[in-house]
């Protein structure tokens, strides 16, 4: 379903966002090197970023840079980097007897079949969802505005829940990378380190 | 009618009473009383209910004592007790079976948790003969095994574990079959009545079904009951646990539990299918009469008593079970009458065995010889309860053998003759036993042991007692159980004839 | 005029692939990890996509939300990488197989 | 802009169902809060004692929610993003029940093990939260939020115990395996909602019930991968393979927390999913329940027969629960729900008790496990002994326990819709599970090892094995209230 | 008349459990007199019984006990039928009983279970009474059994010899097989006729098809062979002879052993009803008649020898029942219990003054050691020879002129065995009373004395009885004759060819001369000696090696199908399945376990295995 009556800006677009994701994703599962991987997942992100915002969703790309490449993956260096595991990953041998096959059988089959269901379903159902009233999506300041109305009105209680979810990692985080010490001691101590 | 009060005191008698020993644990020997004591009530209890049992409550209804209280509409769980002819003895037995069983396997290891497991275990089991309802039975009867289990491993021998958990599966797996057909049941007759779920014994009876669904659900629970009977082939699970449960232990399994097999295969299995009952017969009266010269074959190898036993109560068995498809009226009276007999001279086998095991500290065949010198008495008892279960008439055994035999053959001759042929070898494991254990010269420890002591006669002279009597004036026992038989037979007979 | 949803949503699809065939071929915890945020960005790109074919906001607003959890998950989950790993040379996970059976 | 800020119209917000996030996520909060403004560590005591209280003040919570819907019925608030019905009300109490003798358990463990801070009981609020969160979720995000919420506190108090190095290994494979799960789920989500054109469950289903989906591809694609991600929250085979290593691994408490809430919340979620909104596609769904109700329940059962470590043991018991919870769902009627729902408020305090023993008997360290721990128990201390025994006879499935009834009703549900098969099947496996239950609880009864220490019985780990063994026994002689309770609780959209 | 037959009956039981409850407190003698005055008192009773019988016209009394079993269509009461044929029975049942009491009072005197003796004695009496008074199967039945049972006790009477015991055992368990044969004409009958109570059997007897009655009455002749050891359940009853002496007179010689006989008698009515079936019966006791009788030319124990005799003694009354001689059958059943009793009694006394000896080549040349034994047991030999005047003779003859009627082989087969039985029995009296002195080691030099008075006065009555039994039934004489009396109990009498006073005179005379000719022969033989081989051959020494063939058919093949069914059906194919299955679970459980690694990518590939099935077959459903 090669159409050509596409405009070819867009499809250039798609094909420069493909590139990049594919691209991308190879290297962050192909380099032996964590740190190598984790640039390369940059490069994925990109390409997500480009595709959003390629279908006017351009806060989300905005927010996919920001917070994805440069909260995240700065966070993913700083571990490699914490850990002093920047060094390269023999990936040549698979310990697991089959896994590397089946792993790829299981995937291709897989996804093979994800495509081959949404294809059938011709891609999508393409009814209107019952609930918006279908105003198509606008890009831009709109398009913030937009996503700001729906967070605060439909999805207002998922929201707050994130608030609940953001506590949990926060206190989560704190308790996991403090500093290894015998219980004894910190009773003993008084330092409060929450 | 009669209040439905007797049977709840039934149940409830023997709870209280383990209740109790479990409180009396501190002082020696008080708990023991506690148990005795109730189950002497119970036995009250038994006899009183014995007279005050009316075969003819309302026309054809045989059903005694009869209420319904609905515990868990959601799940059609309703408490629903009642009692007619035939589960009238099998009450007697219970009530019989836990105060001999008391009396002659007391066991001073950790009494009060010992007799509290015994007396619950009655309950459970006075529980399943009384309920009137699938769920209430299934309850009941799932539940038995945990006592049993835990009265196995707890005082058994050194395989007890074993035996235990090879009974235990055995029978859990099996009664899953059950589970499933009294669903299925429930929900097909609520789907035809649109009302709501029900077990309720005399509703179900009255649902339609097809052929082949009867086959289906009648396979189902003869599974289930045939492992508890057991019946050929089965009941691999029993040697090995009757040889290892503690000696009141084998009485509660082969004299009480069994029967719970036998009597579910005749009130639910050939009382609900009916249809399938003429299309199975053949099968299981084959069955029955296999597992008859099975049990006499495998008795005459056995290398201890209670593996004897263990093989002649499948022979017992099958002839339960020969009367009890066989459909004719009177050899049904006379399963239902051996289910009691047999309760009683395996009580009586047990017994004795016990008494031997305590004396000589063992119970295989080998160890023990011409006992008959030293221990005339036990040597009598012993010969009073074979020649019962050999069928010599005059004692106990034969009434209900012979009803089931003439009863069978009128109808079904062919296996009634191979039945016939199990009283022959009867005879030849059970004379074949006696001469190795009690004949022959006694020597080295066997000339020496003490004969019963008075308390241990005392336990067995009921079972003499019983022995004879129901061997010689078996009519006030016949007369309770036809009236229920025929009208089951009534229900079932029709449907046997249509095919 | 954009080009089809179906090349977007295929596109999503690979990378969902190629992030699970990741997780399970790499030892390394920390790029199964980055795997596991591949497949994530691959369902942001599908719920994009069908916004933009349903002309629904609400695809993008979900998005938000998984960004957000996202977020949480890479916070808790290094802290557990960092606690399990802190005394070890490298982050393999066939290393951790003291549990089994 | 503000002036479009300004055209935002907040929706209705109906706080008497939100009530118990609200409680559960504010103690949290101000357990922070008091670590954070008081000088020394807080106490285990207070940080308990709060933590108690909030889930009393949901349980109580949930009479009123309960006595609201028999007035006002069921009903949808914040834009249908959570729901209130008796479902969730008896689902949210249990949670909170559960959290509760968790809570409790987890203290004398705490005190034993001499942790400090308030942290655990931190994130055991808030993971409830998320509990709480999937039972009313009506929308795919609120469903993930809540398995997040949920999943990420659990990830962390897996990790909790340092000591062992069992403990991070068990958190590091709960959450890498964990993530995973929840991409495939949110990308189920995904693809229901382009199937659908929306994530919200009432939405959808009205969607479903109104539109016949020509080509449902998407949709079953999509139905598949949420099934899948439900799956690996409750440890269906072959989705189960990280429960016994992180039951294991976890601390002993954390474990018995995990096995009561995350049943009910994950089940919970799997019902409102699979039976509310994508009910009119059960053909399609229940051939993949079959294989893996059935898969489920025998394979729990028969690899915990070769087991020798007693959390393990529990963990295979409960991938076995687990094949019998989806057997209700399964069958997907009202009798399905509400025996679903039976079944896993009966089984949580059952579980709960249950691992309370096992904290008890695991001694300092948290690392006395093996199956001969066990050996003699109930001789040198029969009341401890006789609740294990209780407790492994209801799981194992016993009469005149919970455990039966259990069963029974997801049986029954299975039945009436014609499962008889399956549920033969089921029950069978049970038969095989009744093994290690039998063997365990006649090791208790042993005679040998009586040199054995007493392990001493904290007042409140006591406590909740009584309440366990009370509530197991009395609900196993008289179901009747709570059979009529779950029968009446069922969902706002029934199938 | 009611009261007095109950008394009868009860009498015997009474005295059992008379001594079974206060036999503590009451010495041997006391015992001995209490059980030998009740059935002394029972004989009484069978007196009177039967004189009221005479004066009644229908000779036949229905006396209703109780009812014992009572389902649905099946009654079955414990009723007494008191007709000529049972009082009959009851009278030489009851006489010869209290005579060997008495006997056995001195007899076993010293015995260690001297009052158990006497209590199986008692309750063996009792049981024979029921057996013949019954009016129904059933009820019989009960009787039938329970001789058993006492015959089973007093045979493993010395139960530490384990020869005792094992011959207890096989006496009933043959007899059991006998049982089943009198099960399944039961079962026959009620299934064809409804009805168990011998007057309705009989009414009904007319609608039974030829096979059925062919059939009852072969199931009747297995029972009869069982109790009477006929062919093919012969050989239990020389091993009983284990037995106390009395108790070989009373039980495997005088009553228990002709209850079969009894049997098939009190059945006539069906019997009539199958030629084929009688002339089967006919051939068995024939043919047992001369088995035996070689057998017993052989033994050389005292008492193998009469209880040889015996089953060939109780062979000619089943050949009279089979040519429908009945009142011959039965004459010869109380003649015979008049001699055989005088004989057992007779050689018990014999053992008795040898110190238990029992071997014939340890004895002779007893004949003036025992000066009473001597001359009763010389009637005894004649009589059981066939010498005239004496009873046997009469009865023989009896029998043997209604076969000659009917069958003329099996009267040469008869008049053979009577050669063979006047032989035996020669030898028997010759190397016991005759010849030279060979029991001096055994009585360890001194003289053999005789027996007490209580002894040998059984022996005189026995023996004018043996000597005066034949009156009962004298051939020329038709009325009052015991013939006559019983006649009207029999379905029909075998017509007998008119025979001429000159054929009697004729089968008489060849009668006389088989007996002088067997006499003739061995006392020219064993005058002289001992032992012969050449006369004892194995063959006939071990009984046809019939024991042997049963070993070889079905003992052994029996034991070994037996230890097949328990090591390995039992043990390895259905215990075996079972385990197999727990076993198979276990295994496939080991297998699984494998795949929880512990490598957590081992579970994220079964995770997306498990993602790709449900996605294929959603393809396959959607597609």
């Amino acid at each position: 379903m090669i159409a050509v009556s596409y405009a070819w800006p867009s499809i250039l677009v798609f094909a420069a966002a493909a590139l990049l994701v594919v691209v991308g994703a190879l290297g962050v599962i192909g380099y032996k090197n964590p740190v190598h991987s984790a640039l390369s997942l940059i490069m994925t992100l990109f390409g997500v970023a480009v595709a959003f915002v390629a279908q006017q969703a351009d806060f989300l790309a905005a927010v996919q840079i920001i917070v994805y490449a440069g909260a995240i993956v700065v966070l993913f260096l700083f571990v490699i980097m914490f850990l002093g595991v920047d060094h390269k990953q023999h990936v040549d041998v698979e310990p697991l007897i089959g896994q590397r096959p089946l792993a790829a059988i299981g995937v291709v089959l897989t996804v093979g079949g994800l495509i081959a269901l949404m294809a059938e379903s011709h891609w999508v159902t393409g009814v209107k969802s019952v609930v918006t009233s279908g105003t198509s999506l606008q890009s831009g300041t709109a398009n913030v505005h937009q996503l700001g109305t729906a967070v605060f009105t439909t999805y207002l209680f998922a929201f707050e829940a994130t608030a609940a979810l953001l506590v949990i990692a926060v206190v989560g985080a704190v308790l996991l990378a403090r500093r290894e010490r015998s219980p004894h001691e910190a009773a003993a101590s008084d330092e409060v380190d929450a | 009618m009669h209040s439905s009060l007797w049977l709840s005191a039934l149940l409830v008698v023997p709870l209280l009473g383990s209740i109790g020993a479990l409180l009396a644990r501190r002082r020696a020997g008080l708990s023991y009383a506690v148990a005795v004591v109730s189950a002497s009530i119970e036995m009250a209890l038994g006899v009183v209910i014995f007279f005050l049992y009316n075969s003819h409550v309302k026309g054809a209804q045989t059903f005694d004592f009869a209420t319904r209280h609905v515990l868990a509409a959601p799940f059609g769980l309703a408490y629903d007790v009642a009692l007619d002819g035939i589960s009238l003895f099998m009450v007697e037995l219970t009530a019989i079976v836990v105060l001999l069983a008391l009396l002659g396997g007391r066991d001073k290891r950790r009494e009060p948790s010992f007799v509290a497991w015994l007396l619950i275990l009655t309950s459970l089991t006075m529980g399943s003969f009384v309920a009137h309802d699938l769920l209430e039975f299934f309850v009941f009867f799932e539940l038995t095994l945990v006592p049993c289990y835990f009265i196995i491993t707890g005082w058994g021998g050194k395989e007890a574990n074993k035996a235990a958990l090879k009974f235990f599966i055995y029978t859990f797996s099996a009664s899953a079959f059950l589970l499933i057909g009294i669903l299925y049941l429930g929900f097909a007759h609520q789907h035809q009545t649109q009302g709501s779920l029900t077990f309720a014994y005399g509703v179900l009876a009255s649902t339609a079904m097809s052929h082949s669904t009867a086959i289906w659900l009648f396979t189902g629970f003869a599974i289930a009951f045939g492992v508890k009977a057991p019946i050929w082939p089965l009941h691999t699970w029993s040697p090995l646990t009757y040889a290892e449960a503690p000696t009141a232990g084998s009485i509660e399994l082969s004299a009480l539990l069994a029967k719970l097999g036998s009597y579910g295969l005749l009130r639910f299995a050939v009382g609900l299918f009916p249809l399938a009952l003429a299309d199975v017969r053949p099968v299981m009266l084959t069955l029955a009469v296999i597992g008859i010269l099975w049990g006499s074959i495998l008795a005459c190898t056995a290398k201890d008593l209670k593996r004897f036993v263990a093989y002649s109560s499948l022979a017992q068995m099958g002839f339960i079970t020969l009367g009890v498809v066989s459909g004719s009226k009177i050899a049904t009276v006379g399963a239902v009458l051996l289910m009691f007999n047999h309760g009683v001279l395996t009580i009586g086998f047990f017994l004795i065995i016990g008494f031997l095991e305590r004396r000589r500290g063992s119970y295989e065949i080998v160890d023990l010889q011409g006992l008959q010198r030293p221990a005339p008495v036990l040597a009598g008892v012993f010969t009073i309860v074979m020649l019962g279960s050999i069928g010599l008439p005059g004692l106990s055994g034969f009434v209900s053998e012979y009803l089931i035999l003439i009863g069978t053959f009128a109808v079904h001759a062919w296996w009634g003759v191979v039945g016939a042929t199990g009283v022959l070898a009867a005879a030849v494991y059970l004379l074949w036993a006696y001469q190795r254990v009690f004949q022959g010269r006694a020597v080295g420890a066997n000339a020496t042991i003490p004969d019963a002591t008075a308390k241990e006669r005392g336990v067995l002279v009921p079972v003499v007692v019983l022995v004879v009597a129901l061997g010689v004036f078996p009519h006030p026992v016949l007369e309770r159980i036809s009236p229920s038989v025929q009208q089951l037979i009534e229900h079932v007979a029709p449907a046997g004839l249509h095919k | 005029m954009n080009v089809p949803a179906a090349w977007y949503l295929v596109l999503a699809a690979i990378l969902f692939g190629i992030g699970g065939f990741g997780f399970l071929t790499r030892r390394s915890a920390l790029i199964m990890f980055m795997c596991v945020e591949l497949m994530l960005n691959a369902v942001n790109l599908t719920f994009v996509t069908f916004a933009r074919t349903l002309g629904d906001i609400g695809g993008q607003a979900t998005v938000f939300f998984v960004m957000v959890v996202a977020a949480a998950e890479v916070t808790v989950g290094l802290g557990i990488v960092v606690a399990v790993f802190r005394r070890r040379t490298s982050t393999s996970v066939d290393e951790l197989s003291e549990l089994k059976g | 802009m503000f002036a479009a800020a300004s055209s935002i119209t907040l929706p209705s917000i109906h706080y008497l169902a939100i009530l118990p996030v609200m409680i559960l996520v504010g103690a949290s909060l101000l357990l922070i809060f008091l670590t954070a403004l008081s000088r020394r560590k807080i106490s285990q005591g207070v940080a308990t004692s709060i933590t108690s209280a909030a889930s009393l003040a949901v349980v109580v919570v949930t009479y009123f929610q309960w006595r609201n819907l028999d007035s006002s019925g069921a009903s949808t608030t914040i834009a249908h993003a959570i729901v209130l019905d008796g479902f969730s009300v008896v689902a949210t109490a249990t949670v909170a029940i559960s959290l509760l003798m968790a809570t409790l358990v987890a203290h004398d463990w705490a005190v034993r093990e001499r942790v400090v801070g308030a942290e655990y009981q931190v994130l055991a609020l808030a993971a409830s939260a998320g509990a709480v969160l999937m039972t009313q979720a009506n929308d795919l995000v609120v469903v993930f939020l809540g398995l997040e919420i949920l999943s990420l506190g659990l990830y962390v108090l897996v990790a909790f115990d340092r000591h062992r190095s069992t403990s991070g290994e068990a958190a590091l494979k709960y959450f890498l395996l964990g993530g995973f799960a929840s991409a495939i789920f949110i990308y189920g989500a995904a693809l229901v909602y382009g199937a659908t054109g929306s994530t919200n469950l009432t939405t959808i289903s009205y969607f479903l019930g109104s539109n016949v989906l020509l080509h449902p591809g998407l949709l079953y694609a999509g139905g598949a991968l949420l099934i899948v991600g439900f799956g690996f929250k409750v440890a269906a085979v072959p989705f189960h393979l990280w429960s016994p290593d992180v039951y294991e691994g976890a601390p002993t408490p954390v474990t018995g927390f995990m096995a009561s809430i995350v049943k009910v919340g994950a089940f919970a979620a799997f019902v409102r999913v699979v039976i509310s909104a994508l009910g009119t596609q059960s053909e399609t769904w229940r051939p993949i329940l079959w294989v893996l109700v059935a898969l489920t329940a025998v394979l729990g059962a028969s690899v915990g027969l070769v087991q020798t470590n007693a959390k393990r043991i529990l963990a295979y018991s409960s991938i076995n629960h687990a094949g019998f919870i989806l057997l209700g769902i399964w069958a997907g009627s009202v009798r399905g729900v509400s025996s679903t729902l039976f079944y896993v408020i009966t089984y949580a305090p059952t579980v709960v008790a249950s691992f309370a023993i096992v904290t008890l008997v695991g001694g300092d360290g948290d690392e006395n496990h093996s199956i001969n721990a066990y050996r003699g128990l109930a001789r040198r201390q029969p009341w401890l002994g006789a609740s294990l025994t209780v407790l492994l006879l209801s799981q194992l499935g016993a009469p005149l326990t919970t455990g039966f009834y259990a069963k029974y009703s997801v049986l029954a549900a299975a039945i009436d819709v014609g499962g008889t098969p399956l549920s033969l099947i089921a029950l069978l496996s049970a038969a095989i599970a009744a093994v290690f239950y039998l063997r365990w609880s006649t090791s208790l009864y042993a005679d040998d090892h009586a040199d054995v220490a007493r392990v001493e019985v904290p007042r409140a780990t006591g406590l909740v094995i009584g309440a366990g063994v009370a509530m197991t026994l009395l609900f196993g002689i008289w179901p009747g209230p709570l059979a009529t309770l779950c029968q009446h609780a069922t969902l706002l959209f029934t199938p | 008349m009611a009261h007095v037959t109950t008394l009868l009956l009860l009498l015997p039981l009474l005295g059992f459990a008379f001594v079974l409850l206060n036999g503590k407190n009451m010495n041997e003698s006391q015992i001995g007199y209490v059980a030998t005055g009740v059935v002394g008192l029972s004989f009484v009773a069978s007196v009177v019984t039967f004189v009221l019988l005479l004066h009644r016209s229908d000779r036949q009394v229905t006396v209703h006990l109780f009812n014992w079993i009572d389902v649905g269509t099946l009654h079955v009461p414990a009723a007494m039928l008191v007709d000529p044929l049972s009082i009959t029975m009851c009278l030489f049942v009851t006489g010869i009983s209290t005579l060997i009491h008495l006997y056995s009072i001195s007899y076993m005197h010293g015995e260690k279970d001297y009052k158990k003796f006497f209590l199986y004695l008692n309750l063996f009496v009792f049981s024979m009474l029921t057996l013949v008074l019954a009016n129904n199967l059933v009820f019989t039945f009960v009787g039938w059994e329970g001789v058993g049972v006492c015959s089973y006790w007093l045979v493993s009477y010395y139960f530490d010899r384990d020869s005792a015991s094992s011959a207890g055992k096989k006496a009933f368990i043959y007899n059991r097989v006998g049982d089943v044969g009198l099960l399944l004409a039961m079962f026959l009958l009620f299934s064809r006729t409804g009805t168990l109570n011998y007057l309705g059997v009989f009414q009904k007897a007319g609608s039974l098809s030829p096979t059925v009655a062919t059939l009852v009455v072969l199931a009747l002749l297995l029972a009869a062979t069982g109790k009477s050891a006929q062919i093919p359940l012969f050989n239990w009853l020389p091993d009983a002879m284990e037995g106390p002496t009395p108790v070989s007179a009373l039980i495997h010689a005088a009553t228990m052993v002709t209850a079969g006989v009894y049997l098939l008698v009190r059945m006539s009515p069906v019997l009539a009803l199958s030629s084929s079936g009688r002339l089967t019966i006919a051939i068995i006791g024939g043919v047992t008649a001369f088995v035996a009788a070689t057998i017993a030319t052989s033994q050389k124990d005292i008492k193998k020898v009469l209880a040889f005799s015996t089953v060939s003694q109780i062979g000619y009354m089943v050949l009279a029942v089979g040519v429908g001689a009945y009142a011959a059958a039965i004459f010869l059943m109380v003649s015979h219990a008049f001699f055989k009793a005088l004989l057992f009694l007779g050689s018990g006394s014999v053992i008795h003054s040898l110190n238990g000896e029992q071997d014939l080549r340890k004895m002779g040349a007893l004949q003036r050691f025992l000066p009473l034994t001597f001359p009763t047991f010389l009637i005894g030999w004649l009589t059981i020879s066939g010498i005239p005047p004496f009873a046997g003779f009469w009865s023989k003859g009896d029998v043997l002129t209604n076969v000659f009627a009917h069958d003329k082989p099996l009267w040469v087969l008869g008049v053979v065995t009577a050669i063979l039985t006047a032989y035996y029995m020669s030898r028997l009296f010759v190397l016991t009373f005759r010849g030279t002195e060979r029991f001096r080691e055994v009585t360890h030099g001194h003289d053999p004395h005789e027996s007490a008075w209580l002894m040998t006065l059984p022996l005189v009555v026995l023996a004018v009885l043996s000597v005066l039994g034949g009156v009962l039934d004298l051939p020329w004489i038709h009325h009052n004759s015991l013939a006559g009396f019983l006649s009207s109990t029999f379905g029909y009498v075998a017509p007998i060819g008119a025979q001429s006073t000159l054929s009697q005179w004729g089968l008489a005379i060849v009668d006389v001369a088989a007996a002088l000719v067997g006499l003739a022969a061995a006392f020219s033989i064993w005058r002289s000696r001992s032992e012969d081989e050449r006369l004892t051959p194995p063959f006939l020494e071990h009984v046809w090696y019939w024991d042997d063939f049963y070993d070889a058919t079905i003992g052994r093949p029996l034991e070994r199908v037996a230890h097949f069914s328990d090591t390995v059906v039992e043990e390895e194919v259905i215990d075996g399945a079972v385990m197999g299955i727990a076993g198979g679970i276990h295994r496939s459980a080991e297998g699984v376990r494998k795949i929880q690694s512990g490598f957590v990518r081992h579970y994220a590939l079964a995770m997306a295995l498990g993602i790709a099935v449900i996605v294929v077959y959603l393809v396959a459903r959607a597609g």
